[in-house]
């Protein structure tokens, strides 16, 4: 019996300590962390839609887009500009999270892909500029296809060599923001 | 059919070892001999097995219910670490000589890539309990298809002429990337993506 | 802030509790009784599982001492030094066995012995028996494919010019490479012994000249010379009796084809201590090589070139007044 | 001087990629890059001698039969920590580091070190064999990353080496390419290592 108590004994002071280390860590961090999450945010909806100056949150959901998480009006100088959509689609390795500038007549201005747990050096290359510049001047008009190589038509996009998976779920993310967005400017 | 559908893929298409790329550090160590291969994937099976299970009802009814998401990965890791200790008894008191062989790689499979893996994949999934344990199971088969299939091919490869520098851990590290060569075909199966 | 460490500590608490009492309930249901000295027997074993003493591995070792079954002797790769530990752990006096190498009863290398067909398989003696007995012609000899050379855990055995050699130095005597070896041309030989044939064909001596050259053709030379009768002729093969050789090693020198070996560096000469030496002429009686020189009560001298160093003056001298450098 | 002996020995004649082989998730995983594989070394360096240090300090009251638990949970609260202060204070540091502090949990180097060393030496040693080990670490994947990102993508650090023409060998970016490198590595260290023995 008395080992009982030792063993457990020890095991749980260790998981105690460590808990109200992490508690304490998380309770003190936390608030910063979602200051830095948000701040990221704004950065990433404001390179992808660079006319607007400010963002309020829109109420959206719709089940058949089941992919966007949130969408943001974007105003400038109280007139409206466009929507900054994020979606999170399903990667190679897991959730990616994305962010869509769409302005009032449909057209992209602008993608920014979020943290994700692809791949590095493959997955992860979404992430580049050269990837999310294809993305620009894409309208909401029709889908976009993914091609694996040679020159990409008017609503086609090339596939990352190595990562089509991750490819064709940006651009399934991509296609969803431009359908929600499309569907909030003609209500 | 989703059931089958899960196994299949986490055998074969998802294989962790040669598509994931996960829990190599085992599937290296332990290869040697096709009976150590067979006895590490049976202790990787209980403790996926087991863990799958306790870890998605500490998320559910615990992580998720207290919102302190962020405890994931200590409260997974004690998990599978109190289970790892638990088969570590059970195989020094059983068979010592699989203990003996098995060695540093059995409290290794605390930190194996692939049963954290698993355990973080099925909430991310949003599996229900039987798909959980499924693809529990599935994964740790197909890591003992992955050990067992190359614990084969290494014993053939000791009575091969092999150069003196290539023996060992090189001959080996050369075979298993033939072999997920050979397992990347699988992924191209969208069925099961 | 509170309750945002409550809750972890709540849940890593109660987790560790459940493993807490799990474990410590397995620990007693799966202890694993070890007597104490085993793990201290076991600490002074060479740990390399050669399985020399018998058993399957140090580990089995240790248990059987402790039991009583195994003499802590049995250990060949640890030695005296290792057998005192053991003992003083026992509790129990050891008396030493003298050390024994294994040796290749085999001198018929690439350019002596001939091959019966050209070997391409795979890289392994127990794989070339299988093909009519291996590539040489000589069907008693070593195949040299180095099955013993992959066996053996301390490195002691090599393959040079197509014959297996040990490595009297680094080899243990744990018999892994006799238990190996398909064609079984390695045995155990006390070390100290420096006079060994090396082939053991036993066909006639016509047969043998055809397969190899170094082979023993049964001229029975080595018989004649040996002073101490200590080669034994039989079956057509001769073969050295270790207890009465003196390692004079005048057989390999009248050996015509060279099949036995003989350590001709270490070869003792024989000195006199001129003041102990009281002329008694017992050495000179024993001498079978005249070697020695003297008259009664004189001072007794040695003939370091007729010398062959069979010590056996220094084994009969009274005075201890012979040294064998 | 036997200290010296234990940091060299985590670079050259233990190194734990080339000569124990183990940490391959990591390896495999994030040597595309040679930036990664810097990274990578740094954030488990670091970890590894957060970890031995706490680890050696309290071996003596940690009971054999719950040992892995406890070495788990603090190697996995270590990470959690400074992944969430990372995080919280130097985002740009997040941004470079911030994917690799997670694999380091599931790093089997930490706890093979913690098991097989930590636990049975002083705290002084088990820092520098810390240090020796993550050293050799990050020798190890900058080694293998270089290979890899020169013939898989044909940039050094993200420069482009060789004119358009070039068409790199995507297989190297991929996991099979990673275990050729690894494995012809560990065959030149063998020749290497065996031509100065002998």
């Amino acid at each position: 019996m008395r080992d009982y108590i030792r063993l457990t004994g020890i095991l749980v002071l260790v998981c105690l300590i460590a808990a109200t280390l992490l508690g304490f860590t998380n309770s003190f961090t936390s608030g910063k962390i979602q200051e830095q999450i948000a701040k990221a945010n704004d950065e990433a909806r404001q390179t992808v839609l660079p006319v607007a100056t400010e963002f309020n949150k829109v109420e959206y959901s719709n089940p058949s887009l089941a992919m966007v998480d949130e969408i943001y009006e974007g105003k400038s100088n109280g007139e409206l500009v466009g929507y900054a959509v994020k979606v999170t689609s399903k990667g190679y390795a897991g959730p990616i999270e994305i962010i869509v500038g769409v302005d009032i007549n449909g057209i992209v201005q602008g993608i920014s892909v979020g943290n994700n747990t692809e791949t590095p050096g493959l997955g992860k290359n979404a992430a580049n500029p050269q990837f999310e510049g294809q993305y620009q001047e894409k309208t909401w008009d029709s889908d976009i296809a993914v091609i694996k190589n040679g020159t990409p038509k008017e609503n086609e996009v090339v596939a990352i060599a190595g990562a089509t998976i991750t490819s064709n779920a940006v651009t399934v993310g991509v296609n969803q923001a431009m359908a929600a967005a499309n569907e909030l400017s003609n209500k | 059919m989703k059931i089958a559908a899960i196994l299949i893929s986490a055998i074969l298409v998802n294989n962790f070892v040669l598509s994931r790329f996960l829990g190599i550090c085992p599937f290296l160590g332990v290869s040697k001999k096709v009976e150590t291969a067979l006895g590490m994937g049976l202790a990787v099976t209980f403790v996926m097995g087991l863990a799958s299970v306790i870890t998605w009802l500490v998320q559910i009814f615990v992580l998720d219910l207290l919102g302190i998401g962020y405890m994931q990965t200590i409260a997974f890791i004690l998990v599978i670490a109190g289970l790892v200790q638990f088969v570590e008894m059970v195989i020094k008191k059983t068979s010592p000589t699989l203990y003996q062989a098995l060695g540093v790689y059995l409290p290794l499979i605390t930190t194996n890539c692939a049963v954290l893996g698993v355990t973080i994949l099925n909430i991310q999934e949003k599996y229900n309990l039987i798909e959980t344990l499924i693809n529990g199971i599935g994964a740790a088969l197909g890591f003992t298809l992955a050990i067992v299939l190359f614990a084969g091919v290494r014993e053939r490869l000791e009575t091969a002429p092999i150069p003196k520098a290539l023996e060992g851990f090189p001959i080996a590290l050369i075979t298993a990337s033939l072999l997920s060569i050979a397992f990347l075909g699988f992924s191209g199966l969208s069925l099961f993506q | 802030m509170f309750s945002g460490i409550l809750w972890p500590t709540l849940t890593l608490g109660g987790l560790a509790i459940f493993f807490g009492v799990v474990l410590t309930f397995a620990s007693k249901k799966f202890a694993v009784e070890v007597d104490p000295r085993v793990t201290d027997i076991r600490g002074h074993l060479p740990g390399a599982n050669c399985g020399g003493c018998g058993y399957a591995g140090c580990d089995a070792f240790a248990d059987a001492i402790v039991k009583g079954e195994a003499p802590i002797t049995a250990c060949p790769v640890g030695g005296a030094e290792m057998v005192n530990q053991l003992a003083q752990v026992m509790g129990v006096t050891a008396d030493v066995t003298e050390k024994h190498v294994a040796r290749v009863v085999c001198c018929g290398d690439k350019n002596s012995a001939k091959e019966k067909y050209e070997y391409q398989g795979i890289h392994d003696c127990k794989a070339a028996e299988l093909l009519a007995g291996g590539s040489k012609s000589c069907k008693y000899g070593c195949t040299g494919l180095g099955t013993c050379v992959k066996a053996c855990p301390f490195d002691a055995i090599h393959v040079v010019n197509g014959v297996a050699l040990v490595d009297e130095k680094k080899c243990t005597a744990c018999k892994k490479c006799i238990e190996v070896c398909p064609k079984n041309v390695i045995e155990l030989v006390p070390i100290s012994k420096q006079v060994r044939v090396l082939c053991k064909n036993v066909e006639k001596g016509k047969a043998v000249n055809e397969v190899c050259k170094t082979g023993c053709i049964s001229c029975q030379k080595c018989v004649k010379t040996c002073k101490f009768d200590a080669i034994i002729f039989e079956n057509n093969i001769a073969k050295v009796d270790y207890s009465k050789c003196t390692n004079c090693m005048m057989c390999a020198e009248a050996c015509p084809t060279k099949t036995i070996y003989a350590n001709f560096e270490n070869r003792k000469k024989a000195h006199i201590n001129d003041e102990k030496c009281i002329g008694c002429t017992i050495c000179k009686k024993h001498c079978n090589f005249e070697a020695i020189e003297g008259e009664l009560k004189g001072k007794h001298k040695i003939v370091s070139d007729k010398c062959v160093g069979c010590s056996a003056c220094h084994a009969k001298c009274p005075k201890k007044a012979i040294e064998m450098k | 001087m036997k200290q010296l002996k234990v940091l060299t020995n985590g670079i050259v004649n233990e190194n734990p990629v080339l000569r124990l082989v183990l940490g391959m998730c990591p390896v495999l995983a994030v040597t595309t890059a040679v930036f990664n594989g810097i990274g990578m070394g740094i954030a488990a360096t670091v970890v590894l001698i957060g970890s031995n240090l706490i680890i050696s300090l309290i071996n003596k009251i940690v009971p054999s039969e719950v040992r892995i638990p406890i070495y788990v949970v603090i190697i996995a609260s270590f990470v959690t920590v400074v992944q969430m202060l990372i995080q919280a204070f130097s985002p740009e540091l997040d941004k470079a580091l911030g994917i690799f502090i997670p694999l380091i949990v599931v790093n089997c180097i930490i706890l093979a070190r913690a098991e097989a060393f930590a636990s049975k030496n002083k705290p002084s040693a088990s820092i520098l064999d810390a240090i020796g080990m993550g050293i050799g670490f990050t020798i190890a994947l900058v080694i293998i990353s270089t290979f890899r990102e020169v013939l898989g993508a044909g940039t050094f650090f993200g420069i482009k080496l060789f004119g358009e023409g070039f068409d790199p060998a995507l297989i190297m970016i991929l996991p099979p390419g990673g275990f050729l490198v690894l494995g012809l590595t560990i065959a030149a260290v063998n020749k290497l290592t065996a031509k100065k023995k002998s």
